[in-house]
């Protein structure tokens, strides 16, 4: 593992990586070296498996990060590249004409996330979700919670009490509590 | 009433008879087999009136909704065929009382009847809307076409053995001795016939187009209420009056209802010991058997003959 | 396809005559032994802490009052009721059951066709499986809470005796936010505090390292809270949910980390004086104890010019004169009174009431009058050779106030209390600085797990070589001539009779008499009234001795209220809660007052 | 109740367009005819359900009743975990067929819709189709928390809480999730309440329709079908 992160590293500008097993290494790389890179682990590494394309919401960095995961089947070895995106921009480069099955996890980003991949196919249909018109549900502002309900309902009659403030009713309900 | 020169009227009483009789002993018959069945696979299965419940549980549906015409018609053939089938074909040998409507050259009619509630099924659910339905009747059709081929055969030779197309002639030739019976006289012809039995069955190995878990449910799945009813009331009439031909063919019929119990159950058990440890065909699969195994002892039965 | 596999499922048809596997009466299957069934809570146990509900994912329990649990020390009352429409039945709630009370049973069927059914409160609302023996139970090694107690440095014996040094470190940082963190957040202990100080709060703050804002949180209910930090009788403590896992919370020594982390200078500017426009009224408060000062911090707050008339000569009251410096440094205390006086207080000291100023004066010239003068006198036992006797508070007063005390190489002390600790510790550390060896005999009637003083106290006093001998009951202060010689005991067999009045029944077979150059007595103090004078003592209403005062401490007199120790017995705590509790009722006669002038 | 973001407010609600393929349109058969199709109205039949008394004679009614109770065909329809739980039933361990339960693959020929966990809101639109088909009368059962009041789904973006809310449900079973036995504890109790006569699911659902079908829309935002397609 270590002797392809250094055959890269000359050409291109890798991260520190973090190694995470001896054959699960994580490293972040520029988003216009991503291809290139992806290409070179594909045809000259043997990296010929796309383990996963995922997501993170760093809201607070605004940024979003793509988890590229490939996979050396032969020599078992698992590496993945990161790339930060803007979050306001939000577009990532598709990546379905290197591995077919891209085009899958880029559609569901799209509807997750709400990351696009211009010239993905069918990018932009339905995936999982069906008439959504809020936020993608995995961004980090989208509040899960608040959202459930607010379309849901509960089943009412659900009371709760708070020990101290019940306890304050209940026993010293004229004390002058606090300088507030 | 020269067509049908022993035809009377009380006739039709007689064969009420035995088609009730048919249907409860049909009823009893296959949830005792389902039990067996179920011993096999180590449960306690149906109880044995649980085919009666279902019964009356689905005529006692309050809606029920249609498709057109054909969709109504559907079981209504799918009965005919099994009540035709059992109507046409003596049931106890020499009783007056049920001997149903039997005439000269009524084999090919009972041939006939075997597949016309197919072919009833088959335009009934295509009108049902059901887009699965029609590639169940479609699946089912080939694969009962291939497995009826051998019995055709059998029944060639068995027409070429005896000279006869008249069932109850055919019975009447199997008397007296037990060494009598075709299954002894015509061997090849009886093999070729009993692979069709268990081809057309709708027990596993060849049941994939009644399967629930291939196509759901196959032909009948947009049958419900008292449709569906019907359907059950062919499923266990249909089997039974199957079993009657082949009992009448090659078993040498049955005398009393006694007999035609046990015999009738002993056939069905046939099917049964094979189906409920065999694993399921696919079509093309079942259809490579009969072609591959059935249609040459039947050729072969003929030549033979 | 091979033959074999054709013919090789008929053996199946074996099973045909074996019994099958289907089990016969799924109705009444037990699950395993330790399954995760439905809830038991057994309602003895059961605090009410509401740590389940506070733990559950899914939101599934509320805290509900049920009837026939009332509200108690260390009970909120409140029950858990579960939703078995959120519950997913991960045992996390009888996991973390600071008591233990919440436990599964091995039942898992319920059915009901009302969807609202499936709400219920475990031990309450009856069910089939509430005595089911088995069920998961929380294993006895694993704790979701840590239960023993942060470590915390102290002085050990053999360095402490010789000196007045403070004994404990207190928690350094690192160790409050660990010890906090044991900490769930339940608040049971906020009733039992007599000044309901807002514990989980600033309890949370430590743990979140924010000690500035846990200051201020202590300030709001506490103008005490560095000296509570240190002798506060930690009444919390023994109501603190944690107890049941194993040590309490120690949020007396929590508290202290609090004010000892923030930086002296940085008080001022954390308790600032509200801005509120000065009302132009007065209220003068006698005596510079907690009860007074807290009076006075509040009234101050509120904009009122107070005033604070002090007999000693230092303000503190009971806390400087009563407790030794070992256990409540001075310059502590010294700092404390000046975040107070940075209200605006102004501490009159050596004006004793009754002597410079009289009552009548300071009722014409104030709005209102506070009185809050401690119980300064000792309480003799009255057995014979008592006048020679010294009074345990008089001479802590006197050892504070730098008074040569004589010391013995032999003291008895008559009492089980704080005080009896606190005088037998002084003349302890006294001894050994003039003799190089401690000799303090303490006797009390009660047996020694009925002490009135605080274990920590006891186990403290005789580490540092104090002997203590229980349940004996003074006869007799042994003179020779004028000289106390020893104290004469008699072993006590009951102290109350079947009526519970005090008439203490001894052994007379079984006698000691414990040499001693000096004899203490600490078996209790009073109030001086004597500074009312008679006019007044004879207006007020008495209560058995106490002067009455209703529920906000307002005494007959329109213009006086009473606090502290003179009202509700000796504790720095109670003594602040009164404050704040006076300071309202002030406050409000004194608007009332406002409004009425305009 | 955990606390909830009151400044998170979800879209205010715009209307999700029909797909494509699913707009009334015009087509031009291969021999040049012009035809107008509308699929909605075209893949589905539209009869409103309706309220089906109870049979003449109370001996007849509670015959059938009887049957009805010994005859339950359930669909075999797994929305969520308890499809699982399901299995040792159909199978040798438990045999539920020996009380007369079977399953059925169809919902034409099932009575009970076992509602097996949580339903998010697509598998909520399915749901509420095979259940219209289902022949009169017919039963729900609810399994797990999830149905009850939402479960460990409670604050799910695309989880529905309530079932009762969508369709009329006959019996709750507790857990999570139920194991068979209560399962099978569940389906005695159905028996039991269908042979009183009180499993009138299907006659509250007609009855009740109207509301129904504002809860249901109220969340399925694409409501891409007819009313009532049974």
């Amino acid at each position: 593992m270590r002797h392809i992160l250094y055959r890269l590293k000359d050409r291109y500008h890798l991260g520190t990586p973090v190694f995470q097993r001896d054959d699960l290494c994580f490293v972040t790389v520029k988003r216009f070296e991503l291809r290139a890179i992806l290409t070179e682990l594909r045809d000259v590494e043997g990296f010929t498996h796309l383990t996963l394309l995922t997501a993170v919401d760093w809201i607070e960095e605004q940024q979003f990060q793509l988890t590229y995961m490939v996979n050396n089947r032969v020599a078992n070895l698992t590496l993945a590249l990161r790339v930060m995106l803007d979050r306001e921009d939000a577009t990532g480069d598709t990546i379905h004409d290197l591995w077919p099955t891209a085009a899958t996890y880029q559609r569901e980003l799209r509807e997750m996330f709400g990351i696009t991949f211009p010239g993905s196919p069918r990018v932009d249909e339905e995936f999982i979700l069906e008439g959504w018109t809020d936020l993608p549900p995995y961004r980090r502002d989208f509040d899960t919670l608040a959202y459930s309900q607010q379309t849901y309902n509960d089943r009412p009659g659900r009371v709760t009490h708070d020990p101290k403030t019940h306890m304050q009713k209940t026993l010293y309900a004229d004390y002058p509590k606090g300088a507030k | 009433m020269t067509a049908f020169p022993n035809f009377e009227w009380v006739q039709i009483a007689y064969a009420l008879l035995t088609l009730f009789i048919v249907i409860n002993y049909g009823m009893v018959m296959t949830a005792v087999v389902r039990k067996i069945g179920a011993r096999v696979g180590g449960r306690y299965g149906i109880p044995v009136w649980q085919n009666y419940v279902d019964l009356l549980k689905n005529i006692a549906l309050r809606s029920k909704i249609s498709h057109g015409v054909m969709y109504y018609l559907g079981p209504v053939f799918r009965l005919t065929g099994g009540v035709g089938l059992l109507m046409f074909v003596p049931t106890i040998y020499g009783s007056e009382w049920h001997q149903n409507f039997s005439y000269a050259g009524d084999l090919i009619l009972a041939l006939y009847f075997v597949f016309f509630g197919t072919l009833g099924m088959a335009l009934g659910a295509g009108e049902s809307g059901h887009p699965h339905s029609a590639i169940g009747v479609s699946r089912g059709l080939a694969q009962v076409t291939m497995a009826e081929l051998p019995l055709a055969l059998g029944v060639f030779a068995l027409s070429l053995q005896y000279q006869t197309l008249d069932i109850t002639e055919i019975v009447a030739a199997q008397q007296g001795s037990i060494f009598n019976w075709t299954v002894f006289t015509n061997p090849l012809a009886t093999v070729a016939a009993m692979v069709a039995f268990v081809g057309t069955m709708m027990r596993s190995p060849f049941d994939v187009a009644m399967a629930p878990q291939e196509i759901p449910i196959g032909p009948p799945t947009e049958y419900h209420s008292s449709y569906l009813a019907l359907m059950q009331t062919n499923r266990v009439l249909f089997p039974v009056a199957k079993t009657v031909i082949y009992m009448n063919l090659f078993f040498g019929g049955a005398t009393s209802w006694a007999e035609f119990a046990i015999k009738v159950f002993c056939l069905y058990m046939i099917s049964v010991v094979i189906g409920v440890v065999h694993p399921r065909f696919r079509v093309e699969q079942s259809i490579r058997f009969f072609l591959k195994w059935g249609l040459p002892i039947g050729v072969l039965s003929i030549l033979v003959v | 396809m091979s033959l074999r596999d054709v013919l090789s499922p008929f053996t199946a048809w074996k099973h045909v005559i074996n019994d099958p596997v289907t089990i016969k009466d799924p109705f009444n299957r037990p699950g395993a032994d330790r399954y995760r069934g439905f809830h038991q809570n057994d309602m003895d146990k059961c605090i009410g802490c509401g740590s389940c509900e506070e733990i559950c994912q899914n939101a599934a329990i509320d805290m509900v009052p049920v009837e026939g649990q009332e509200a108690g020390p260390g009970d909120s009352g409140l029950r858990p009721m579960i939703d078995y429409g959120r519950c997913c039945w991960c045992a996390l709630c009888v996991d973390v059951c600071m008591t233990g009370s919440l436990t599964m049973s091995n039942e898992y069927t319920w059915v009901d066709s009302d969807p609202d059914a499936f709400r219920f409160v475990p031990g309450v609302d009856g069910k089939s499986w509430d005595l089911e023996p088995k069920g998961y139970q929380r294993e006895d090694t694993r704790r979701l809470t840590g239960t023993t107690r942060a470590p915390m440095g102290e002085l050990a014996p053999e360095d402490r005796i010789g000196n007045f040094c403070e004994i404990v470190d207190g928690f350094t940082p690192e160790q409050a936010v660990i010890e906090a963190d044991r900490c769930v957040e339940c608040g049971l202990c906020v009733a039992t505090c007599p000044a309901h100080m807002d514990i989980p709060d600033y309890i949370a703050k430590v743990r979140d390292g924010d000690f500035e804002g846990g200051l201020q949180l202590l300030y709001e209910t506490n103008p005490f809270s560095q000296a509570c930090g240190r002798i506060c009788t930690h009444k919390c403590e023994t109501t603190c949910a944690a107890m049941h896992e194993g040590d309490a919370i120690a949020i007396r020594w929590l508290k202290r980390a609090i004010t000892d982390s923030v930086d002296k200078d940085r008080y001022f500017d954390l308790i600032q004086k509200p801005d509120v426009p000065e009302t132009g009224q007065s209220v003068a408060v006698i005596g510079a104890g907690p009860a007074g000062l807290t009076t006075a911090f509040d009234l101050a707050r509120k904009g009122h010019k107070v005033v604070v008339f002090e007999a000693l000569d230092k303000p503190g009251g009971m806390m400087r004169y009563g407790i030794p410096e070992y256990r409540l440094p001075y310059d502590v205390l010294d700092h404390e009174i000046s975040v107070i006086e940075a209200m605006g207080v102004e501490i009159r000291c050596n004006m004793r009431v009754g002597h410079e100023i009289s009552m009548e004066q300071l009722a014409k010239a104030y709005d209102a009058v506070v009185l809050s003068i401690g119980l300064h006198q000792g309480r003799s036992t009255r057995v014979p050779g008592s006048d020679k006797a010294e009074a345990a508070i008089d001479l802590l007063r006197r050892i504070t106030a730098g008074v040569e005390v004589p010391v013995p190489e032999q003291v008895a002390v008559i009492g089980g209390g704080n005080v009896a600790m606190d005088i037998a510790r002084s003349m302890a550390r006294l001894q050994k600085i003039k003799y190089g060896r401690v000799g303090v005999t303490v006797t009390a009637l009660e047996d020694l797990d009925r002490f009135l003083a605080d274990r920590e106290e006891i186990e403290e006093a005789q580490e540092e070589g104090c002997v203590i001998y229980p349940a004996r009951g003074p006869q007799e202060i042994v003179l020779d001539g004028e000289t106390v010689m020893g104290l004469r005991t008699w072993k006590v067999q009951a102290i109350f009779d079947d009526q519970g009045r005090f008439a203490p029944k001894y052994d007379e077979a079984d006698e000691m008499i414990h040499p001693a150059g000096m004899v203490v007595e600490a078996i209790g103090q009073m109030a001086d009234i004597s500074l009312l004078g008679e006019a007044l003592t004879e207006k007020l209403e008495w209560n058995r001795g106490r002067i009455m005062i209703d529920s906000t401490g307002q005494t007959s007199e329109p213009w006086l209220w009473a606090a502290g120790d003179a009202v509700s017995g000796p504790d720095v705590i109670h003594a602040v809660a009164d404050g704040h509790r006076v300071a309202v009722s002030v406050g409000k006669m004194l608007a009332a007052k406002r409004e009425k002038v305009q | 109740m955990k606390d909830v973001d009151d400044k998170f407010l979800k879209n205010p609600d715009t209307e999700v367009p029909l797909r494509e393929e699913l707009r009334p349109r015009k087509v031009t058969t291969p021999d040049g005819q012009e035809i107008d199709i509308d699929p909605l109205r075209d893949y589905f039949c539209e009869a409103k359900p309706k309220v089906h008394p109870k049979a003449y004679s109370k001996i007849v009614e509670d015959f059938y009743n009887w049957a009805r109770a010994n005859s339950l065909w359930i669909l075999g329809f797994g929305t969520g975990c308890g499809a699982i739980e399901m299995r040792p039933l159909m199978t040798p361990r438990f045999d539920a067929y020996r009380y007369g339960i079977q399953w059925r693959p169809t919902p034409r020929q099932a009575n009970l819709l076992v509602i097996s966990g949580y339903l998010s809101v697509k598998t909520l639109k399915r749901a509420i189709r095979a259940y219209e088909q289902m022949p009169q009368p017919k039963y729900v059962m609810g399994l797990g928390s999830c149905t009850i009041n939402g479960g460990m789904y409670w604050d799910s973006y695309n989880t529905i809480k309530r079932l009762d809310d969508y369709l009329p449900v006959d019996m709750y079973v507790a857990g999570c999730m139920p194991r068979p036995e209560a399962l099978l504890h569940g389906f005695m109790e159905l028996k039991r309440v269908i042979k009183e006569g009180k499993g009138e699911g299907a006659n509250l659902y007609a009855e009740n329709f109207d509301q129904y079908k504002a809860n249901q829309k109220a969340v399925i935002r694409d409501w891409d079908m007819p009313d009532y397609n049974w």
